[in-house]
């Protein structure tokens, strides 16, 4: 299959919760190092809530994404607040009308949300954010597009380019957010929301994947 | 992990809720359960607003109250309000001629703001802001943009405050705001790291026998990390740093605030700033008044921050007003 | 030792240096620097002083102020000032209508107030007494006169100064303040050690995982050490020591003062509160008015004391009456 | 000799400071047993001050025991300022005519002391205070008399039965001060009080016995 239903999609937003809190501990340990360590526990509060609050609820994939971005944004807070719920809730209206989603649709979500982000931080690729991770990714799926991969295989060139992106970060000095305050202290670690944001594409990718098949 | 708490998630609420019970003839809750307002806000005036992470007290909070601030959007430990929390803060507080939003220089803060401006704007609130950034040591000083707000925020809030009491409008309020500020600085030295209840083990580490200048309200590093020293050498280290910066001279007078950073018993304060002190007279620098105690902390930090801001006489005058909230009270 | 000092054998005299600085609008040294008092204490009242060793700040330097202590006689940390600080500090208070020495029942401060209270009669001086022993942990109820005074000399203080300032002669002064103790119970838990900087490390040892019931503010042992607990049940523990020792019954109005120890985050104080407000709302037991921060602590100690007092009409008002010192202002 | 000359008593004076300042971190120790850890600290502020004030003047036994209980009593406070400045002053003042000071008058001297120190301490032997080493002390002193034995044979005696004073301490349980709040707990310990009380006397001793001999 091409593509997968919108409203089965909720198996893929539990795929991400599942991630996010699978690596709580973790990114909070990859925050701890030149971020304040919190990343994994705000991460989570806001999966977890979307997790409870629609556990015996039907919800779409983008129906799901909206939700979920609009607790980061309004119940969340911090950072990840405005940075994740922009991007969720960008990636939602870009594909709200579909009924179903092919790779073409998801790219153009995806690119969405990253447009979005865009317009909320300053940081951009080589920043040492996540937009280290989101940016590549979308381009792994364009580039798939162009060169008329399945919607599976430009998911797993995504996936790749997401891991790519997180550990591209390792080398970087960070120019935002709190750890920016470390200058060329900030080198040598993974940053945490590149970290979070690989995390979260790789679980979509997968969750799609498994509807796909 | 040594702490009185029940289930760490639940933190923030359950102190919010002892808090509004605890001081229930001054404040109480908003509509959102994560805004504390002053009961009876006086009508007619411009709003002022605050808002930030938690695990700061007195800070945010604790600064709401009569003369200071209307209204305080809370967050979660170390973690920016939500934009909605800071707009329903605005809602609050706005008595039909606009609110003044004065806030400290954090990402997620500055995200959640700016959001929570256009979201006024579109029911009819005008939102101006301040941002703190009084903090020396987290930029040099042509990038005062990105340094971080400190200790100086509670000046901001005292010189807003009492301008917005005063019947200051907006740009009256936020141009006090703007001066508290630009004439202040501030400095900080970190001598134990704190633990976020949720994490459960130090986010950080000072080892024993050094200290941390120039650490951050979340344990931010510093400029430098140096063997620890006497009181003397500390409060010399701090005010080389600040002094400078404005700089301040010689026949200035100042405000000079001293605060913990949570765990360092306040009798050191104290010490430390009867050092400062000597140090300001060396220099012909004239304390107008002084503040010292934990104003601004980090949950269970040991160490101090110094902060230090040029009177002129308008400031004087809102500094001298009497202010009356959990933090600060002030006949 | 992660500490703000420098020689520990002089922090004493510099924190008093520092605090008599920042605090000139409203307390200066006595004649005697190992005392601090009111300046310009009104005249023609009854003298109120108290004193201990420092290390407990806010207490007891920090509740010399207005309708609170006229002077406060000073020691070394954890340690009783010398019996001609007491002296002086009556001296300084006296108006020629007698003093109300108002302090807490540990044997160096029961020895040297006896010394001064002779002393200070043979020059023509009445001292009269009371001793707060509200720390129901540290004796059995039938040997009250055995137990210490902790945070309950903050509300003796109150009571006691707010009296004097009413006008009450030295009798009804002390008849107050000695009212205000009977009518209070305390107990405290501790989470970590303190240090006497002088010494270096902690002097007594509280095990990571568990917690010391009923510990002094010098960390004299407790009556149990137990597992640490959530917030619910530590609240549970203090107010099933406290409540059925004087008792504290429904309908019974009363102050509740939760003071933390110094290092414990107010955060947490609030969390504490709140249960303890729970259990107390569930007695039926009135909440007339709530303290709740760093009132009287043990230098970096963590861990709270809860404190009740049973009011009546005339503590009521006593209670009410505003009060300005460093570490009690109420409008 | 049997006696020794009042004027010459400095040196007994300096060999009681050093006693207490070789010790300051010893006492410290068992007072952080069952108390708060401060009683060596407390005691060496006294004993040093004294010891600087009166570095380059010439002063006598009595009167320097005098100094030091005023310099305890008035500048240090805590427990020891009333309880050491009364044994002191108390033994000066019965004292303060001697010219020659043999043991029937050093005797009177520490009885004194001992009567002073029971004039504002309610405890009495066996409740694990410095009385354990004190009153065996006067005892000790007085048999010396009785039996007709040197001042110097009286002083060893009274120096053993000043360490067996304050040994005697270890299995008691305390009934004042600090550590009697510990019960049962206090048990098994040396008091601390009794310690310095009993290096005091120890040194007082051998500086006298220097002089006599
Ligand atoms: N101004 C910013 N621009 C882009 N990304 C940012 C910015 N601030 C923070 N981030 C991202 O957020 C991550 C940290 O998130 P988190 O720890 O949840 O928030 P906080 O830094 O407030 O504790 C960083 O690793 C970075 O990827
Ligand atoms: N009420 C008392 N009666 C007799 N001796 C006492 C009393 N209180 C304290 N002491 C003695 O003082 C010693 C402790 O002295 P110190 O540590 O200097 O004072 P504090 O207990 O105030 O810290 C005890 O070991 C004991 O011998
Ligand atoms: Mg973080
Ligand atoms: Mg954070
Ligand atoms: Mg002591
Ligand atoms: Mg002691």
């Amino acid at each position: 299959m091409s593509t997968f239903k919108n409203t089965d999609g909720k198996s893929v937003l539990l795929k991400m919760v599942k991630g996010i809190q699978d690596n709580k501990a973790y990114l909070g340990v990859v925050d701890g190092l030149i971020g304040d360590g919190d990343h994994g526990m705000n991460m989570n509060k806001g999966f977890t809530v979307f997790e409870t609050r629609f556990a015996d609820k039907e919800i779409g994939f983008t129906e799901g994404l909206d939700e979920l971005g609009m607790i980061l944004l309004n119940e969340i807070g911090g950072s990840m607040g405005p940075i994740y719920g922009t991007i969720l809730m960008d990636m939602a209206e870009a594909g709200e009308d579909l009924e179903d989603v092919g790779l073409e649709d998801f790219a153009k979500m995806l690119e969405a949300g990253l447009e979005g982000l865009c317009g909320i931080v300053d940081a951009r690729v080589g920043d040492k954010t996540l937009v280290d991770t989101l940016s590549p990714s979308v381009d792994a799926l364009k580039d798939g597009i162009n060169s008329g991969i399945s919607f599976k295989d430009a998911l797993e060139n995504m996936k790749a380019a997401a891991d790519k992106g997180r550990d591209s970060t390792k080398d970087m000095v960070a120019k935002f957010g709190r750890s920016s305050r470390l200058g060329e202290r900030s080198r040598g670690v993974l940053d945490a929301g590149a970290t979070s944001c690989c995390i979260i594409l790789n679980s979509m990718a997968d969750g799609i994947i498994e509807l796909l098949s | 992990m040594q702490r009185i708490l029940n289930n760490p998630d639940n933190i923030v609420d359950e102190m919010l809720q002892g808090f509004l019970k605890a001081h229930s003839d001054l404040v109480e809750g908003g509509e959102n359960p994560r805004v504390v307002k002053v009961k009876n806000i006086p009508e007619g005036k411009v709003g002022v607003i605050t808002g930030g992470g938690s695990g700061h007290k007195p800070a945010f909070i604790g600064y709401v109250g009569k003369n200071l601030c209307d209204a305080a959007a809370v967050g979660e430990i170390c973690s920016s309000p939500t934009a909605v929390a800071f707009l329903d803060a605005a809602k609050e507080a706005d008595q039909g001629k606009g609110v003044a939003c004065l806030y400290g220089n954090y990402s997620g803060d500055n995200m959640n703001v700016k959001m929570a401006v256009k979201m006024a704007k579109k029911v009819g609130i005008t939102v101006k802001t301040v941002v703190a950034n009084d903090d020396v040591a987290s930029a040099p000083k042509d990038q005062r943009e990105k340094r971080r707000g400190v200790a100086g925020e509670v000046l901001m809030w005292k010189v807003g405050g009492a301008k917005a009491a005063q019947g200051g409008d907006l740009d009256e309020v936020i141009a006090a705001a703007q001066k508290a500020i630009d004439h202040t600085r501030s400095v900080g030295i970190g001598l134990t790291p704190c633990t976020l209840p949720a994490v459960g083990h130090p986010n950080f580490e000072i080892k024993d026998g050094t200290m941390e200048v120039g650490i951050g309200h979340h344990g931010e590093p510093g400029i430098e990390v140096v063997p620890i020293e006497t009181a003397d050498k500390m409060a010399k280290r701090m005010t080389d740093i600040v002094l400078p910066d404005y700089p301040f001279e010689a026949g200035d007078e100042v405000v000079v605030l001293v605060s913990g950073l949570g765990a360092t018993p306040v009798m050191e304060l104290y010490v430390l700033y009867n050092e400062i002190d000597k140090i300001l007279k060396e220099k012909g620098i004239i304390t107008y008044r002084a503040y010292v105690g934990n104003y601004f902390t980090s949950l269970e930090m040991s160490g101090a921050t110094l902060t230090i801001m040029k009177l002129d006489d308008e400031l004087k005058e809102l500094i001298d007003m009497p202010a009356y909230s959990m933090g600060l009270k002030q006949e």
